[in-house]
């Protein structure tokens, strides 16, 4: 709503071209001053490690001793020791690896495995991605569905609304990660295993922002296109179908966004209390045991990727949805 | 044939080559076992894992295993395969530290989940407490990896003699630039890696033939680990699900390995059962285990196995 | 399998929905007393299912503990817990929390004062709104240390980009008609910022500072998994789970649930003071 | 004079439609009740056309939606064809234009005109048929696969008129349709309605603000006073049925205008 | 007719407030351009009160928009007392009254009538002096502390006025403000705004569906017709200054009411 308003009143240009402009030039230029920034910030983040290492090389450094530097300033290390400055950009485990460390890391998990014709091998990120995008999209399905029952009962029903949005509230005050051992325990112990437990984690994320959104969202019309539908004596069920449901429709798709990068973030959880083989979460906590900064933030990317396709189809979806429903103009 | 799940202490790693390797080699088929393997890791605690009926055997720690008994969790050891202790304390010898005396006033990394009763019974032998200041120690609850120490963030971590000490000396620090107390020679080892079932099940004859036959091919495995280290190693990279492990480390974890189940025909050795016992009963104020276990260990299992 | 455990419990569970039904359709059903009333009954319910379904099925403490064994436990270890509360949500969360919302609120002042600077931060900022914090947390307490600064710097890293996008979100919420007015006035940028954008953008900053309540507090849980001072709820709930010891973890993730209920409610109350001219904080008319 | 006009038209044996007794209703709000009914008595007969006027806030909207079941009184009765408006809401008796025009932005205007039509259980066809004549009747045809943001607010506020003319009810409750309309086109709709209203003999209950529109339409005029709202006066016209455009200029149709011009400035605190 | 009166007025040596001269403004919408102004020629001297009338679509709105620097002209030129009306926005020459109230629901009544003199820099005595005496002008006295939505929409519209005449502007534009109020009020406030405007010699700019509004009110009464909305006539009233309510009665308020209706009529399709 409020873009329509700006587009308009920002003279309304529309071609192609001018788009692009508007679009990607501010993101192009965002993400460069980024990565500059964190070029920089790699400095004093390395030096001692950087430091450290020249010393046990045999190289004189200012001041020496790994124990004298422990709680000097980096900064200040980095400035008296700016011919190391380097070196910072290239450690093996790095505080804050190098953008193009991470980019090489990721191209080495994802395309450079493609290449090789490798691309389902356990050492590529495109396997285990896909092993964390099943989970996530089947949690995220159960989510939704769970989610939007529990709107229409929410909306449908005074005691469900007093009853039941508080303890859901309370419900996402429980930290996850606590909890998701437990859940994997119980349910193995009657018998789910697989897929699905983790499946469930994810949902139990997905759950509560599509319950949210679509509560909201069942409860937009305003009195006047109820009252209307009351002077036709319509009955609750043509009342959800053809108000309440149609007027939910923006709130919906808004709402799966948050509910599918929550529930990427679940099946993650989820992945560690299965013994955390598979999938990118095995594999930041791979990176994490054994110290390779450069293979946690490739993994962390790329589950930053996976996230913005998936939000990413849905606003797809939203898009045409709404389109054919005339709600954007 | 029979299904036996194994629930393992951690990640799939040269720790577990035997079980691997039994497997891979087909020992366990040639026993009439199908057994699945599960590894572990930082959120999986074995004992609650075999309590909710999710394995039939778990490798646990004896610290942790005795006081999920205390907790009337009745685990049982079966079989014992690791003979000594590879746990070990690792800090930079530049902080001044030469003896256990010296820690007094240090930030020590200590491993939790369990895994912190060996370190809390060796600080109540030693009369040092626990609760930071200049007379005790500074307890950090240390994630999975070395960052601690190399950060230097602690003046000392938990390191097993197989893993992380090596990654700390892959980081590129020296051994000179260290100094290590094993809890071997500080006298407060503890039992790792053993096998435990739950004690009912040992009731029933069909779970201990089933036992029986497992932990014959186990240990058949581990043997076969300690002679060919480089194949198990490899074996082991195959089974690594992550693809995160790297030769270099398997193979000379596998090494180092071998040292710890040397001297174990995977029956437990009772003086090692006192010891620990002893060990963790003598925790000072805050003991491990507070009444002596009864019935905890076994040979009922190993004494058809390996004759 | 104890069968007259199961059946009380639902029997007791029916009839508890059976008598809310009745309060909440009954008189007074406006009335606060009815509202809190309602879910504290509901949620009473839910409690005797479970007790007795623990009971019934002799499902093992180490597994599930009943909520009879927790509420002991919480009885018993009130100053481990309150010690745990003040190191993981004060020191923790609710600097982070607060810290996290100033950030949020400079920046989309920022990023709002320039369309290119919004066009370009914003996406980047969903994108890296999707990182999962597990795999943030070990990176920052790899730079801030075992104690509460990390797990503070996870927060302000979970509530940021929510409290970000919904306030700038929010600054834009006004509606043509009342943008020209101010045109209509040659109004400066300031002050059209603080008559109109700002207040007409609060319904949405709070949107942003409820959703953010519930994840400052998870997030210093969850950060405490990776590296901790022994004390906090997250450092309690993982070595307590390795020791088996349940009943101690779901005392912890009881605190955890009052405080961030609690958290949500007061951050809900100001916003009821606040924004009560919105149609969606308005009753009756 | 207001319930001696009332006692004569009970008398008279005609066909009660709407019926309100010692009507009453009070808003519940934060800051305290507010009365917007007080003692409305008044009956509506079968054919009547019968308009609303008085100043903002004065209760017209709230008198419509009380006949339509969609707020209840505080006190006293309103009986429906001898039901309650509950009852004969049930039996689809309703059309009902609100003040705004309130179409589903998500519908097409053709869609949102066959709404009460797919509700109430109309064949495809016979929808059809009724969208053209409806579509036709304000003026729209060409219009029907528009969104209703696409139309001007005068061009919403006719498919609105539309939507609740395209299904047969016996009574249409119209607030303030012709509000948002330019002069021209709103005398066009007004002859329209009356056409309409002759052809059907539907019962109309109409709120306007406009003295002339209420005195060209109604066979009543009911003019009301604000807080509480009270009926102050109810004027029968003594103009015919028939009533070309220009019987504006007549002075029989000047004289009723003054009267309920009178009344409504009575119910005003202006002093000029 | 209309470029012919338009040049007889720029004949006159007065001094000209609005000029427009071959004004164009067309709309980039997702389907397709609409031109909402057309070659609109038109002087508005100071102390003029113009009317604007036509169908619902036709571009009065628009118009009152680009005057007031809220629209950019896709064609020709409009200035303000000789500046771009982006300039004479600077100097805070307009007080505009919107179609809909659009109070800010944050504040109360009092609140935001003092909106603009906040704005402005008044100091806070008067700043409450102005208030009081618009809270006055729009018969709202004891409602400042309300909220804009404890208030009917009639009143609403009133504080929207009284927000415009809070300040000294030198030039009003209202779009439509006395739409949703009742007929009584309505000459209430006609008669108040004739007074202000005569008091003050305020240049107005008015939009209204009113027919004998338009004509009661202004000096000028410019009619439009749609798509694209041009300027097809401009009637000059050759009524007194001072006008009393029952001016609308005489003989010649009725030639002027009928002029305009012509004028409005050739707009429109009907064939009645
Ligand atoms: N839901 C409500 N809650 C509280 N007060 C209400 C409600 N609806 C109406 N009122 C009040 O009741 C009175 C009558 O309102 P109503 O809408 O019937 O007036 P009206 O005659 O239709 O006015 P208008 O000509 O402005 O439409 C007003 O004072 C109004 O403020
Ligand atoms: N922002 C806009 N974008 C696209 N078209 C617009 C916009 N504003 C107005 N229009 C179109 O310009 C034309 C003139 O609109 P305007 O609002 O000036 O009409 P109006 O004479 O004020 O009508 P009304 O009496 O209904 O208020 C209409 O066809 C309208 O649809
Ligand atoms: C959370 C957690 N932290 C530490 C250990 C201890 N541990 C037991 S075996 C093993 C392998 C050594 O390479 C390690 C580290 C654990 N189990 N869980
Ligand atoms: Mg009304
Ligand atoms: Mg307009």
């Amino acid at each position: 709503m409020s873009d329509a308003a700006i587009a308009s009143s920002s003279g309304g240009f529309g071609t192609g071209a001018r788009a692009v402009w508007d679009v990607v030039l501010p993101v192009v230029v965002v993400v460069a001053v980024i990565i500059g920034a964190w070029y920089v910030a790699c400095v004093p983040m390395n030096i001692k490690e950087a430091l450290t290492q020249a010393e046990r090389a045999g190289a004189v450094v200012e001041p020496a001793g790994a124990k004298e530097r422990r709680d000097m300033s980096a900064v200040g290390l980095a400035l008296a020791n700016s011919a190391y400055a380097r070196d910072t950009l290239n450690q093996e485990r790095p505080r804050l690896p190098a953008p193009h460390q991470v980019g090489q890391e990721l191209w080495n998990t994802t395309g450079g495995m493609v290449l090789n014709g490798k691309a389902f091998s356990k050492r590529s990120l495109i396997y285990h991605g896909w092993v964390t995008l099943s989970a996530t999209v089947l949690g995220f399905a159960i989510g939704t569905v769970a989610g939007v029952g529990l709107a229409i009962g929410i909306v449908h029903s005074r005691v469900m609304n007093m009853a039941v949005m508080p303890w859901a509230i309370a419900s996402q005050t429980i930290p996850i990660l606590a909890i998701a051992p437990m859940i994997i325990v119980v349910l193995n112990s009657i018998g789910v295993t697989g897929l699905l437990p983790k499946a469930l984690i994810s949902a139990y994320l997905s759950f509560f922002p599509v319950a949210v959104g679509m509560v909201k969202g069942l409860r937009s019309p305003d009195n006047m296109q109820l009252d209307l539908l009351s002077t036709y004596s319509a009955s609750q069920s043509e009342t959800f179908w053809k108000l309440r449901l149609p007027s939910s429709m923006p709130y919906f798709f808004t709402s799966m966004k948050i509910g599918m990068a929550a529930s990427l973030v679940g099946a993650i959880v989820g992945e560690l209390p299965t013994g955390a083989v598979r999938g990118l979460g095995a594999r930041l906590l791979a990176g994490s045991y054994y110290g390779q900064t450069v293979q946690i933030w490739a993994a962390l990317f790329a589950a930053a990727i996976l996230a913005a396709v998936l939000v990413g189809v849905i606003g797809l979806l939203q898009r045409m949805t709404l389109k054919k429903m005339g709600m954007v103009h | 044939a029979d299904e036996v799940t194994l629930q393992l202490k951690w990640v799939t790693q040269a720790q577990f080559a035997g079980y691997y390797v039994a497997a891979d080699k087909g020992f366990y088929e040639e026993e009439g076992l199908d057994v699945t393997i599960k590894p572990g890791g930082p959120d999986i605690a074995p004992a609650q894992v075999i309590a909710g009926g999710g394995a039939d055997v778990v490798l646990d720690w004896m610290p942790s295993a005795l006081a999920s008994r205390e907790k009337g969790l009745p685990l049982v050891n079966i079989a014992q395969p690791f003979k000594s202790s590879g746990m070990m304390l690792t800090c930079w010898k530049d902080t001044g530290i030469e003896k256990p005396e010296d820690l007094k006033g240090k930030t020590i990394g200590v491993w939790f989940f369990g895994n912190e009763y060996p370190f809390l019974s060796w600080m109540s032998s030693l009369g040092i407490s626990t609760e930071g200041g200049d007379d005790g120690v500074t307890v950090l609850k240390q994630g999975f990896n070395v960052d601690p120490l190399l950060q230097r963030q602690a003046d000392c971590i938990s390191t097993m003699t197989y893993n992380e000490y090596w990654q700390v000396i892959d980081a590129g620090v020296t051994p000179e630039e260290l100094i290590t107390f094993k809890y071997e020679d500080m006298g407060v080892a503890t039992l790792e890696d053993g096998m435990y079932v739950m004690e009912e099940n040992l009731a029933d004859p069909a779970f201990e033939d089933k036992m029986v036959r497992f932990v014959k091919a186990s240990m058949k495995g581990w043997k076969y680990a300690e002679e060919n280290p480089d194949e198990a190693a490899m074996i082991v990279l195959d089974n690594d699900e992550t693809g995160a492990q790297t030769e270099t480390h398997q193979k000379r974890m596998m090494g180092e390995i071998a040292k710890l189940t040397a001297g174990s025909n995977g029956a437990l050795d009772e003086a090692d059962y006192t010891r620990t016992v002893e060990t963790l009963l003598g925790g000072g104020s805050d003991p491990v285990i507070t009444i002596q276990p009864e019935g905890a260990w076994t040979h009922q299992i190993t004494d058809k196995a390996l004759n | 399998m104890d069968f007259e455990w199961l059946l009380g419990g639902f029997a007791s569970l029916l009839a508890i929905s059976y008598v809310n039904l009745q309060v909440a359709n009954g008189g007074g059903r406006d009335q606060a007393i009815t509202r809190l009333f309602v879910p504290v009954f509901f949620g009473i319910g839910l409690l005797i299912l479970w007790e007795a379904l623990v009971q019934g099925l002799g499902v093992p403490g180490v597994i599930l503990p009943a909520p009879s064994a927790i509420w002991d436990r919480f009885t018993a270890s009130t100053n481990i817990l309150w010690v745990d509360f003040v190191q993981t949500f004060v020191k923790g969360a609710l600097s982070g929390y607060v810290m996290g919302a100033i950030a949020a609120f400079a920046v989309a002042l920022l990023v709002d004062r320039s369309d290119f600077l919004r066009r370009g931060l914003l996406p980047v900022g969903n994108f890296m709104a999707a990182l999962p914090i597990i795999g943030i947390a070990p990176i920052l307490v790899m730079w801030f240390g075992f104690d509460w600064q990390s797990k503070a710097a996870v927060v302000v890293v979970m509530v940021f980009f929510p409290i970000l996008v919904n306030t700038v979100e929010g600054l834009r919420a006004t509606e043509r008609m009342q943008r020209d007015l101010m045109k209509t006035y040659a109004a400066s940028y300031w002050q059209t910022l603080f008559k109109l954008r700002v207040p007409a953008a609060t319904p949405f900053v709070f949107n942003g500072l409820k959703i953010a309540t519930t994840l400052a507090l998870i997030g210093a849980i969850v950060a405490e998994f990776f590296g901790s001072p022994i004390k906090g709820m997250g450092f309690r709930i993982s070595t307590e789970v390795g020791r088996l010891a349940l009943d101690m973890v779901w005392a912890e993730i009881l605190v955890a649930a009052i405080a961030g209920s609690a958290f949500y409610g007061l951050v809900a109350l100001i916003e009821r003071r606040v924004t009560f001219w919105h149609p969606s904080q308005r009753r009756g008319r | 004079m207001a319930p001696l006009d009332e006692e004569r038209m009970n008398g008279v044996a005609q066909d009660p439609v709407i019926v309100a007794e010692k009507l009453d209703l009070t808003f519940q709000t934060n800051d305290g009740a507010v009365q917007a009914l007080r003692d409305v008595n008044l009956t509506i007969n079968k054919g009547d056309f019968v308009s609303f006027i008085g100043p903002s806030g004065c209760g017209k909207t709230t008198f419509l939606r009380v006949a339509a079941a969609l707020e209840h009184p505080t006190g006293g009765t309103l009986s429906v064809n001898g039901m309650t408006p509950d009852e004969a809401r049930q039996q689809r008796a309703y059309g009902y234009v609100f003040q705004a025009a309130g179409l589903y932005p998500w519908r097409t205007i053709a869609k949102n005109i066959k709404l009460p039509l797919e509700i109430m259980g109309y064949s495809k066809e016979s929808q059809q048929e009724h969208l053209e004549r409806v579509l036709k009747l304000v003026d729209l045809e060409g219009f029907g696969e528009k969104f209703p943001w696409q139309l001007s607010g005068g061009m919403q506020q006719r498919a609105s008129i539309a939507r609740a003319l395209a299904f047969d009810a016996d009574i249409l409750l119209m607030d303030e349709p012709f509000g948002a309309l330019d002069e021209i086109v709103r005398d066009h709709l007004n002859e329209q309605l009356l056409a309409l209203w002759e052809r059907t003999g539907k019962t109309i209950g109409f709120v306007t603000h406009s003295i002339p529109e209420a005195v060209y339409l109604s066979t009543r005029i009911v003019v009301m006073s604000p807080r509480p709202g009270r009926i102050t006066d109810v004027i029968e016209s003594t103009l015919p049925r028939e009533r070309p455009l220009d019987i504006r200029d007549t002075p029989e149709f000047l004289e009723i205008a003054h009267r309920v011009r009178e009344g409504l400035r009575a119910g005003h605190a202006y002093d000029d």
